[in-house]
């Protein structure tokens, strides 16, 4: 009971810290900087992460030790909750604050942590991720970016491109999954290492997604460098370092996201009675089922968070990912046909055009962060032990 | 929010499924079946009397274990997976609730002690397919008499008390509880569900005592209405249950069946339709818990949660049990096989307790027209 | 245009012809006999072969040089509509007509021709066939049942299961696909053989359906014999000639199926305008989906026996079992949903048993000849070209 | 009913199609989409004029070809296919049909065979998303004013006539030929639909001749829903054929594409999903040609197939559309491939001239109130 209403008075204090800050000239942050938007206003949005620091809001998972509220799950939960509703702006700070830091908490040594941890607490430097490369899409096994030891520096001299890395010609370190074992294959021979962007030898494309936006690029890198000291466990841990932090991206944000999706619902909702869609019954069962499908998402990742092992529960877990991104991208359709017409007109209505966004930028809730088709095969193989696929030879 | 078991909740769980594993066996529950009209006496006394599945919702004061709906989700999941021939749902999650809800404190004290005790099995005499009070009663002298019919009542031919929720001619409700030899006139019902046996229910002039009524004073149909909620919840549950079963015996199988050379379990195709299966189960799963946790707190929008829940488990079991009898192939149409006894639960259960079309119907009058969003 | 009149005038025979013959004791039969109730009055059904054969209406497109009207794919269709829309009941010849037949004219001697044709034509001796095996469904390669010749007689001794014979209870004959040489593997080594079904060495079991009948069966073969006259094509060509009989299995029969079809949604739409389900937008949408898929079946059938060669017009072939089976199981699931919890409880209404049968019936649709599986993979991989499957070696 | 091609059928779709292989290109519809606002001038000077597209469905007495509703859909399909940024379905598929069903003698004569002949982009101003009349006529001393406004009117900014049914104060129907100088004011519009021009027509007080009026006297809006059936179907056959060139396209790059040393096309779900496409494909393209078939001969359903047309084709090419986005994982999801333009025309096309939700409505309403079944 007390526990429950320390987390209330927690929910009021974030509240009241919200609409003290997120406002002034933050308001036009409100609402912006999120998927399909993602590139808005850079530069304000640098100065919210350092408001946010200040308020000590930014990584507020970790222990208190890297200086942080070392809040719990529950804790967390709401503070996502109550950022989401308050309207806050797409998160800068995101990749170094959900994947790298914790990745370096379990994975770096203690000059590693001493030299990045606290650019991130303090909102000032900001981390792209090097995963996805154009010929290992869901297959992260097929790493072809090539990591070169430098006799004379001992630098790591890096070779190749990475894809899909989100906003990093906003930012200022990438981390990179590269093969430094000449002739490996597979998960085997990789290393994982932190790169400044800035430097000769890094060229950064953005990427004209289908609705139009360019939140995303490519990052060449010929002949870039990536000095000693920036390695993540030892060369060859590569894959083990970055399943794990795949891992960290299933986190606490999912249950900000919803909030996020109850909004949009919530639009499709009060545009559906504005413009007469309420009024056909097929509309009233699909936005009445998209909403058992939010309320059972959001018990769903409660549960998940909540981390039971029973193998039940594992699966469950397993199956999350497929739920949340099929729903939303359910939903993004569910939008444009409750505007009908009237949506497929590009005009600047704020809730029309957000709703426009939403339907072409929830075709890569399926495909990021692992297909459709990869969880399903990960549910069939790890979840029900069902025989594996073969892998090819080409 | 808490949605994880507690050790109780788990050893409570591992327990009914221990004893359902080993007495509600496929061989157990075709016995039930086909030869039994869809009840299983010996597995009811084991259940009732040694395991005490009819305490599990009855408050303490009444000798009961006063465990809440998360338990009752458990236990009728587990009665699902197994197609368990016995009236644990009438029982457990519709009876008893409604004497908890709605009956008097000295009721209360006569029957829940025995019910707790698994003294009865219970059937309620509401229409299954959409519940509304068709029986009307009337004060008589030393008592009451009741009229009307309900043509189908789950679970009535094993029932050795009925609850029949009547109409006075004021508009009020009152709660009776009559034994089946009271009188009352009992057709048969064959559905296609061959693991939930029904019946129809004549009252023509049935005269029953004043200590027959179980309410104080009348209810209204909202306050029958509130005390049905967890009998709708365990419906779910039991779709729930009976499609993980159903997927369980699936995957079996097709882990077994060799085509092509290969099991039909190294076909993608099949892989991706299982896993399907498995997210669709997650969700409704899922939902259960989190309307059973809100059920316990009586939080504001149960009611929409539990048509959604509604909404997710049937359309789980139908789904699962549709693919059961295609991955099953030829022998998933025939009766020596297991699909088929899910295929028809998932039928029957669909239009019990209401449709999902109007469930949907009411999700989206308050979502659209409503507060909520 | 006069062919269109000749139809017409052909369509106005064949319907007089079944309204004055279905009649009298033949009455009975009106509607019964199709699948879900391929067992019953076969007594009856045997006359009514005979009665159909007087009127020279059995076989009616086989060539005029074996006795038969040699009637056209149009007049043929013609013939199959009105003796659906006369309620003509489920045909105890229709594997000797369909399959035996078409065969034998294809691959068998003079001599199986002079001695099995005329049996089927005059509706005296009927056929069951003999493919699946219980390891053998959908992979008909992996055909056990053996078939070893007997020095002595010449006869073919045979050995093993097959399964899903429909109606062998009822029948003379069977064909059986059989493995004639020792140690063969898949499509090689096989015999296509004529066995009179009633010889000591094969016994019958029925096969209970989920629906609770039993129109088909398990026939077992122990030392049961075919005499080398009974061979069709050379031992080692049974494969060939099972898959030419299968495309004969995709006939004409299929539009007087689908006048089936018609009056199944028919009822179903009487049923839902007695019963208020017709005032449900969801059912609503799904009976005019319903018919939607249904007319476009109708045209599906008529391209694919117009028999156009194109690429497109194969692949449009390949895809029309699956549809129809789709369509009619999903067909069979509206009728219930039509009926609600009306629809469960088993009573004698002569529509509602209908639909409950056809719910339950309609599930094999979509497994006999050629599972949903098999369909999708022989579109994927003979009409569209993608990689096989690969075999096991289990 | 003959529902194959006849040879001089499956020479004009193999001739519109080369020619469209040839000169709508991926890079050339990009290059119209992106840059001349959807418009390829080249392109329709090259099927207008040298291959006789708008000869197609133009009676021969008007020095037209004189085809059927069948030859409008086989060329329909050939544009969708590609995505030709060309107005061939208001010039032929809307427009003309208009002139030839309702016009008089005098203005077929005067117009028919400069259409057929290629000289007119025809834009047809009714609004896109459900054609009703909201244009007013009045006769004036000389000829006719015209008032009112219609937002969206495909193919308007590249058209070089425009045909505007309008409604006289006693409710009757005209339609009136207006050349887009003729005063109109024309106001811009962009949807998603990158490969189809829309423009905002508005008259006021446009005062035009005598003979810019086209029937003869007036007509009935069920005559005028009669004349529009070929546009419905020639909508419907430019997305079948934008499904199957978009199929075409995803399955070409998952034959390509490898992923776990397999091209992805070798992977048993990805081929039960385009085997699927496929027959939701056939299902509709054999409901095309079956409706084409009976459009020519009017029969008597033709109106409730046409609608169930709208349905089949919308539902493939979303579907299909969807899935190139997906089968294409990372890279569907940019600007450089085509999926997309193919996914945004799914979307715009699924609410012109009406919806699917509309369309069933309507089937239902003949099929439970109606007479057929």
């Amino acid at each position: 009971m007390s526990a429950v209403q320390s987390l209330e008075e927690f929910r009021r204090q974030v509240a009241a810290w919200m609409a003290e800050h997120l406002t002034g000239r933050f308001a036009e942050l409100k609402h912006r900087g999120h998927a399909g938007d993602g590139d808005a206003l850079p530069d304000l949005r640098r100065e919210w992460e350092q408001e946010l620091a200040a308020g000590r809001w930014t990584c507020p998972g970790w222990p208190q030790e890297y200086g942080c509220r070392g809040l719990s799950v529950a804790e967390q939960v709401v503070f996502q909750e109550e950022y989401a509703r308050a309207g806050g702006p797409g998160r800068l700070g995101h990749i170094g604050e959900g994947l790298v830091g914790p990745t370096l908490i379990a994975f770096g040594t203690e000059e590693q942590k001493k030299r990045f941890l606290p650019g991130i607490r303090e909102g000032r430097e900001f981390w792209a991720q090097g995963y996805s490369e154009p010929d290992a899409g869901s297959d992260l096994g097929n790493i072809k970016t090539r990591a070169r030891l430098d006799p004379e520096t001992g630098d790591w001299i890096v070779t190749g491109q990475k894809v899909w890395t989100s906003l990093a010609h906003l930012s200022d370190w990438i981390f990179v999954l590269a093969r430094c074992e000449e002739g490996s294959v597979g998960p085997k021979g990789l290393i994982f290492l932190l790169m400044p962007l800035k430097q000769p030898g890094i060229e950064i494309h953005p990427i004209r997604q289908i609705g139009g936006g360019a939140e995303f690029n490519s990052v060449f890198f010929d002949g870039a460098r990536a000095s000693a000291d920036c390695v993540v466990g030892q060369p060859g841990d590569g894959w083990k370092i970055a399943m794990t932090l795949l891992s960290f991206e299933r986190g606490i944000s999912t249950l900000g996201q919803q909030l996020g999706f109850t909004q949009e619902l919530a639009t499709i909702v009060e545009i559906a009675r504005e413009n007469g869609a309420a009024q056909n019954p097929a509309i009233r069962a699909r936005l009445a089922r998209a909403w058992a499908g939010l309320r059972a998402m959001r018990y769903m990742a409660i549960r998940s968070l909540e981390g039971g092992t029973s193998a039940e529960e594992e699966l469950e877990r397993l199956g999350y990912k497929y739920h949340w991104s099929n729903w939303h991208r359910d939903l993004g359709k569910l939008g444009m046909d409750v505007m009908g017409f009237d949506g497929v007109i590009i005009n600047d209505d704020h809730r029309r055009e957000q709703l426009r966004q939403m339907f072409f930028f929830t075709r890569s809730d399926t495909v990021y962060g692992g297909t459709n088709e990869i969880q399903l095969n990960i549910i069939a193989e790890r979840g029900l032990g069902m025989p594996k696929e073969p892998r090819g030879k080409a | 929010m808490d949605l994880n078991f507690s050790e109780d909740q788990r050893s409570l769980r591992d327990e009914v499924r221990r004893l359902l594993n080993d007495q509600a066996s496929s061989a157990a529950m075709r016995e039930a079946a086909e030869k039994n009209g869809g009840f299983d006496a010996s597995l009811w006394d084991m259940a009732a009397a040694e395991l005490g599945f009819c305490a599990t919702n009855v408050p303490e004061a009444f000798d009961g274990l006063g465990l809440g709906a998360m338990e009752l989700a458990l236990l009728l999941e587990e009665c699902g997976r197994r197609l368990a021939c016995i009236p644990a749902w009438s029982t457990i999650a519709v009876g008893t609730p409604l004497i908890v809800s709605l009956g008097s404190e000295g009721a209360k004290s006569r029957l829940l002690p025995e019910i707790a005790a698994g003294s009865y099995r219970i059937a309620v005499a509401l229409p299954i397919d959409n519940p509304q009070v068709a029986v009307r009663a009337q004060q008589s002298a030393d008592g009451y008499v009741l009229d009307g019919a309900v043509s189908l009542v789950a679970d009535l031919p094993s029932a050795t008390l009925v609850l029949v929720p009547a109409r006075f001619e004021d508009g009020k409700l009152g709660l009776f509880a009559v034994a089946p030899d009271d009188g009352l006139k009992i057709g048969s019902v064959q559905t296609i569900d061959l693991t939930r046996p029904f019946g129809a229910l004549k009252f023509e002039g049935v005269r029953v005592g004043a200590d027959a009524r179980l309410d104080d004073a009348g209810f209204s149909e909202e306050a029958l209405a509130q005390a049905l909620l967890p009998g709708r919840l365990g419906l779910a549950a039991e779709q729930i249950g009976a499609a993980q079963g159903c997927l369980d015996l699936t995957l079996e199988y097709i882990s077994g069946r060799v085509q092509f050379g290969r099991t039909i379990a190294s076909f993608q195709a099949i892989k991706h339709r299982c896993a399907a299966m498995v997210v669709d189960l997650a969700e409704a799963r899922s939902l259960l818990y989190g309307a059973a946790a809100n059920l316990n707190i009586g939080a504001s929008e149960i009611e929409m949660e539990i048509d959604a829940l509604g909404v997710l488990a049937a359309d789980v079991l139908w789904k699962v049990a549709e693919e059961s009898i295609q991955l099953h192939g030829g022998v998933g149409n025939t009766w020596e096989y297991d699909p088929h006894f899910y295929f028809r639960k998932a039928q029957a259960t669909a239009f019990m307790m209401g449709s999902s079309d109007e469930r949907l119907a009411r999700i989206a009058a308050q979502v659209i027209d409503g507060a909520a969003a």
